[in-house]
């Protein structure tokens, strides 16, 4: 299968190219079981593109994925969900119409064969109760996902992905335009779902990652730069370089 | 907290009691007041609305619930009043050609009609083509992520092409005649005023059975999907499920609608034929469906029994009326109301709860949130 | 969106159960004249008033309505006044069955003049049959057909086809090109053309239909030049006659190198298609507005007298005018307005109007009529080139044609 | 075996024709994502433009009216723009059913305005010749047609790609939210884009009056072949218009030469349906990475 015991999901010289641009330039990864890991690097990095791969959005030029060692690309997106991967967006996406519940609900219901599914729901089961719980939107069960505030939509995302009880969760840049309050309730969230998940977070934010990250890896032009605790790549001049250089360019 | 809803039932419980009283009191109005009250030919007219009002529920399932605008449902209508018409010439022409098959030189009766001199294929093959023709369509179109505009574009050039091919195989479909003079229809004369009153009665119970039906697929957890497919199709593949197939379900579920309608209209009005099911006479039914309120099944059927009601009698007093009217009524719906009649009506009683209880600027959906 | 479903269901219910029942209650009780009682007979005027048709039989409507007046300045029917009620098939083949449903069960009328389309009278034939009711159907059609419940004013096959075959024959024209609309009356038509030359020694050197409404003629005008007929003839419908004549004229077919004969052109369709493109070209009907006689100056007169001196008149709207009048004399011979006995009187009954002497014939309930070949004048009316001797007997399924056994 | 060449100019120029249909709706579906049914009726209100200025013009009323067309039916779409369908975008299933609504209205008007019946512009005589090509007539109405298809792709090339509003429209077209940033006013180009493409269609009406009917129905007998050709050729894409209006106009006419219009006309249908099973997206498709 691998050299490495542990992994759960390998991804082994990987090439994603856009209309001649490689976005993507032969990574490798691994990411082991139980493992929190954390995916930063400046814009156009490649980290939203290798979450895309993975989930199957993105077809790769080259290279392989392999979650506990079952080849992912070329599979479409909602089979690998099946595998056990679950992800956020930047932007979350809920059903506006459908209550926070019936959001839940659906998440949790995909191995459910279809002729159940014409059955309707009668109460809420463990899986849903439990992510309600864990996200904390128990009061606004049944209200419609269209009237929740943008932190919480984040929340019920995360609550989604809890409910479909994956192997491993991939959240894309889950802070992304938080308040500060917010940030921290987002940051216990995930320290609770790490505990017995495996996850991986792509994020930008450096004060979130200082506070809950510990395994992080830095991409940069398609390329992976460095791995390792956040006390080490923080001190890496490479890294530095790039995240001072980059942001002088992002102001322009 | 485990079960929310559970807490406050009775308000939930008085909704449902309300609507039931509803139901029944239309079933009864259908089903009593109006045969009681209307002479056979009219009773007619409102079968005949009441079959637009079927296919009008399958579009409002695939549309309204699940965001796929198929402009082609009168490929499924037709498919499904075929079967039955074929059925029914057959058995006219009892061993001989139909009718229309001498006038168009057919010598043999063509093995596509063979099966069609049973009436357990015929009426099997009303609902079974249509699903297998929507399923395959459905299963190609959705798997490539054709969807929007383009399915809606794909299914209008259906509808075309369905009517060329019709009109073009005279031998084989009665061309642009159609299928029509049925003498036997279930051993009753089709233009007898008991037929018409039967056919009355068939056609709403199947109506009334066929709504329910539908609500409850609305309601399920399917129902669910399926909105949550119409509002974030490549969202749900991240939650697993596959919206293809998700939608080819909901459109070939539709197609049976259309079909069925198809097959009660052959004997409610005696004729079958393309210049019913083109792009035209598919898109008025849209659009009938637009106006009554798309988003709820009611109002498919709300808009389709008005607009065809309104067509008919418009139609008499002005003729060229009809398309200004229709055209600017349809203007109007979508510029102001694009949820229609029972969108306006909400919108209104949610104006007037909230003025009388000006403390709660709540929609009523979510009271029993509130009281959990 | 969960709540809301079922109040408008039940106005969707009650609102035009309401309304019909408001409808059927204004009617129901006393049979509001009709063919009985009161002070007026009425008769139904059942044309597609609206949609594609319309064009076309908005004009039969007008004239069948002109001669109606004439009726009733004649001094009406029995002693009373004769009131059309019109009704709009709406270019729908079904509507014209629910309506025909209508005239005859609601408003009682006496007959009803109607249809344009096979299609229409197709839809209709069963509801005029059970009811035991009357239709005049007042265009030429394609034969094959003699319902008790019906008559015929316009051609049927032998009086338009076959003498339309006839001239070209005399003309020389040995090899003829099928060009048509698809549906019914193209398609009869074809089979009995390709018959008639079959005996006639013709050749038929090629067949082809384009959907209705089509207007790309480019490849089929190639094939006809390919094919190099005689003659085209032509059973084309509506806007795609003007479609192909132009586009055969630009690639160089007028009438002096490739004749084409047509036999749904009237005067009303030639302004359309363009006059220099179809200027010379034979076309084969029973009336022209040019045709002579006092019947016809009369009927042309009151026509533009009461529709604009820009209107001209046409075959079907002269069919349709002949309806009512036979109607009329019909209805005065048997002293009621019963089908049965207006159907007796109708048999071997014989007017002058506006194509010259009409007798009707009571087996086929069709009518003798005189065939005429015109060719299209450069001020778009029609001048007659060619007639029949004599009025022609109705033959809907050519049994007297030895060269037509085997098609009905 | 002449015959067969034959039907290449023929197939040409069938392309040609469904080229003028769509060409604007390639813009109006393709930039703004509006699925106008009512550019039928813009194509009538080009051969009515046509119809009218021979009072004035003559026999050379259809050059006349090339432009006034352009301006009638751009200004029939701009006002039809700036009432209704400015409401409607981001909900092109929305805008399918309000033109829809529009095109009835329109059609009716033409009735009342222009009566039922077919009206006939006479081509100026020096359209009336033919050439010969391959063996076989290729007339000059025709070939004006191709001309005219040719002059309008190649105006529009050089509007999006020399002009400044172009490459406004252009940027709109690819990135509406960035263009939008980037300080173009994106309603502004909007109503350009669609005042061009409805104009596109007047100019198209005009040179169908050279072939066929001009009528009140006449945009209904055009209007599901041209959205065809743009769902098969990709969205705002002139490239894409391009090839799959002459594909298909092929397609059409070897397809009618060996069997008939009716099956011809199917055929053409089966093979989009199957095109689109391979690139469901069209032939050509701006990338994006959006999940939409």
């Amino acid at each position: 299968m691998s050299e490495n015991e542990g992994a759960l999901l390998e991804i082994r010289g990987l090439e994603v190219v856009f209309d001649g641009f490689r976005a993507i330039d032969g990574v490798d990864l691994t990411v082991g079981q139980g493992e929190l890991r954390f995916l930063i690097g400046p814009n156009g990095a490649g980290k939203t593109t290798l979450i895309d791969v993975v989930t199957g959005l993105t077809r790769p030029a080259a290279g392989t994925v392999r979650f506990a060692g079952t080849e992912l690309t070329g599979r479409r997106e909602h089979r690998i969900v099946r595998l056990g991967i679950g992800r956020t967006f930047q932007t979350s996406v809920v059903f506006e119409e459908l209550t926070v519940v019936e959001n839940l609900d659906l998440a949790a219901g995909f191995r459910r064969p279809l002729p159940a599914l014409l059955r309707q729901r009668r109460g809420v089961s463990g899986t849903v109760a439990e992510a309600l719980d864990v996200i904390g939107l128990g009061d606004l069960a049944d209200r419609p996902a269209g009237v929740l505030s943008h932190g919480q939509r984040q929340w019920l995302e995360i609550g989604m992905l809890i409910a479909q009880r994956p192997r491993l969760l991939l959240l894309d840049e889950p802070v992304a335009g938080m308040s500060g309050g917010e940030r921290e309730r987002t940051g216990e969230l995930l320290t609770r779902i790490a505990a017995d998940h495996t996850v991986v977070v792509v994020e930008h934010d450096m004060e979130f990652l200082r506070r809950y990250a510990s395994q992080v890896t830095v991409l940069h032009e398609g390329k992976v730069l460095v791995e390792g605790d956040v006390a080490a790549v923080q001190a890496d001049p490479r890294v530095q370089e790039v995240y001072l250089g980059r942001s002088r360019e992002d102001v322009r | 907290m485990t079960a929310p809803g559970t807490a406050l039932r009775s308000p939930a419980l008085r909704a449902r009691l309300r609507g039931y009283a509803l139901f029944a009191a239309v079933a009864l109005l259908l089903l009593v007041v109006a045969p009681l009250a209307l002479p056979a030919f009219r009773l007619d007219e409102l079968a005949k609305y009441l079959c637009f009002a079927i296919a009008a529920l399958g579009i409002g399932l695939a549309w309204g619930q699940g965001g796929m605008l198929t402009l082609g449902q009168g490929v499924f209508f037709g498919l499904g009043g075929y079967a039955m018409a074929m059925y029914f010439k057959l058995h006219d022409a009892d061993g001989d050609l139909p009718d229309f098959m001498v006038w168009s030189g057919v010598e043999k009766l063509p093995a596509l009609w063979k099966p069609f001199e049973s009436p357990v294929v015929a009426i099997a093959a009303v609902v079974a083509v249509p699903v297998a023709v929507a399923a395959v369509l459905g299963a190609l179109v959705f798997r490539q992520r054709v969807r929007g505009a383009y399915f809606a574009i794909l299914t209008q050039a259906l509808a075309a092409a369905f009517v060329i091919l019709l009109v073009g195989r005279q031998g084989l479909t009665g061309g642009t005649n159609g299928l029509t003079n049925f003498y036997d229809v279930f051993g009753r004369d089709p233009e007898a005023e008991s037929t018409q009153r039967t056919m009355y009665f068939v056609t709403a119970a199947v109506l009334g059975v066929l709504y329910l039906a539908a609500r409850q697929l609305v309601k399920s957890r399917f129902g669910r999907l399926l909105v949550a497919v119409r509002d974030g199709e490549d969202r749900v593949r991240f939650l697993g499920y596959n919206p293809a197939t998700v939608k080819t379900v909901t459109f070939a579920i539709s197609a049976g609608m259309a079909g069925l309608a198809g097959a009660l209209f052959v004997p409610v009005v005696g004729i079958i034929s393309p210049s019913l099911l083109g792009v035209v006479p598919s898109l008025e039914l849209v659009v009938a469906v637009a106006v009554g309120g798309r988003y709820a099944l009611a109002g498919a059927v709300l808009g389709a029994v008005v607009m065809n009601y309104a067509k008919t009698e418009f139609s008499e007093q002005w003729a060229g009326g009809w398309l200004y009217l229709q055209g600017a009524l349809f203007i109007l719906v979508m510029t102001l109301a694009p949820k229609g009649a029972v969108g306006l009506y909400e919108q209104v009683k949610d104006a007037v709860a909230r003025r009388r209880t000006p403390e709660r600027p709540v929609p009523a959906q979510s009271v029993q949130g509130e009281a959990a | 969106m969960r709540e809301p479903f079922l109040r408008p269901l039940a106005a969707a219910v009650l609102l035009p159960a309401a309304l019909l029942t408001a409808c059927g209650g204004e009617s129901g009780d006393g049979a509001g004249g009709g063919a009985s009682g009161g002070s007026t007979i009425k008769v139904g005027v059942l044309h597609s008033l609206s949609g594609t048709m319309a064009i076309s039989e908005v004009t039969v409507k007008n004239s069948e309505t002109l001669a109606i007046e004439e009726v009733n300045a004649a001094g009406g029917l029995l002693g009373k006044k004769v009131e059309p009620v019109v009704e709009d098939g709406a270019s729908d083949w079904p509507t014209f069955a629910q309506k025909a449903q209508k005239l005859i069960k609601k408003d009682k009328v006496a007959t009803v003049f109607g249809g344009w389309t096979s299609a229409s009278r197709k839809a209709m034939l069963p509801v005029f049959e059970r009811n035991k009711a009357l239709l005049w159907y007042p265009v030429q059609y394609e034969g094959l057909e003699s319902s008790p419940s019906i008559f015929y004013t316009g051609a049927t096959t032998n009086q338009q086809i076959v003498p339309g075959l006839d001239y070209l024959k005399e003309k020389g024209k040995k090899k003829l090109y099928l060009v048509g609309s698809d549906y019914v009356f193209p398609r009869t038509a074809n089979k009995i053309i390709k018959a008639y030359a079959k005996a006639n020694g013709m050749q038929i050197l090629g067949e082809e239909y384009t959907p209705l409404g089509h207007t790309e003629y480019s490849t089929l005008v190639n094939k006809i030049g390919e094919a190099k007929p005689d003659a085209v003839f032509n059973t084309l419908n509506g806007d795609s006659n003007v479609a192909f004549f132009k586009q055969l004229r630009s690639a160089g077919f007028d009438a002096a190198k490739l004749p084409v004969m047509s036999v749904s052109i009237a005067e009303e369709e030639v302004k359309g298609i363009g006059i220099d493109n179809i200027v010379g070209q034979p076309v084969a009907w029973n009336y022209y507005e040019t045709t002579k006689g006092r019947a016809n100056d009369t009927f042309v007169k009151a026509f533009k007298a009461k529709y604009g001196t820009g209107k001209v008149t046409s075959d079907p709207m002269e069919a349709g005018y002949n309806a009512v009048h036979l109607w009329a004399a019909a209805v005065k011979k048997a002293g009621s307005t019963d089908p049965e006995a207006v159907k007796k009187a109708a048999a071997g009954l014989s007017l002058d109007l506006p194509e010259g002497k009409v007798t009707i014939d009571g087996p086929t309930q069709h009518v003798y009529k005189t065939a005429r070949i015109g060719v299209v004048r450069k001020d778009g009316l029609i001048d007659e080139v060619w007639s029949s001797k004599e009025p022609i007997k109705p033959d809907p399924y050519l049994k007297s044609y030895p060269w037509a056994a085997g098609l009905s | 075996m002449d015959s067969l060449l034959n039907q290449v100019p023929i197939g040409l120029s069938i392309g040609a024709v469904l080229l003028l249909v769509a060409l604007g709706l390639t813009f109006t579906f393709g930039q703004m994502g509006v699925v106008n049914m009512a550019h039928g009726e813009f194509i009538m209100a080009g051969g009515y433009t046509a119809y009218m200025l021979q009072d004035w013009a003559g026999s050379q009323a259809v050059l006349a009216a090339l432009p006034v067309a352009f301006a009638v039916a751009g200004a029939l779409g701009w006002v039809l723009e700036r009432l209704a369908i400015r409401h409607f975008y981001g909900r092109p299933l929305d805008t399918l059913l309000l033109t829809w609504g529009v095109s009835l209205v329109l059609q009716q008007a033409a009735r009342d305005l222009f009566g039922a019946p077919n009206v006939q512009v006479v081509a100026p005589g020096w359209l009336t010749g033919r050439i010969e090509v391959l063996g076989g007539a290729l007339p000059y109405a025709r070939l004006f047609i191709m001309a005219l298809a040719v002059a309008c792709v190649a105006g529009i090339w050089l509007y999006l790609s020399r002009s400044r509003p172009g490459r406004r429209m252009r940027a709109v077209m690819q990135n509406r939210q960035l263009a939008e940033v980037s300080g173009v006013a994106t309603a502004r180009v909007d109503q350009l884009t669609f005042f061009i493409g409805s104009g596109l269609a007047g100019v198209a009406g005009v040179a169908l009056t050279l072939i066929g009917p001009v009528g009140p129905s006449i945009g209904t007998y055009y209007i599901v072949d041209a959205f065809l050709v743009v769902v098969a050729g990709g969205l705002g894409q002139l490239r894409g218009a391009v090839i799959a209006a002459v594909a298909l106009g092929m397609l059409n006419s070897y397809a009618e030469f060996w069997t008939d219009a009716s099956l011809a006309k199917v055929i053409v249908f089966a093979v989009v349906i199957g095109f689109l099973q391979v690139r469901p997206q069209g032939m050509f498709v701006l990338r994006s990475r959006a999940l939409t």
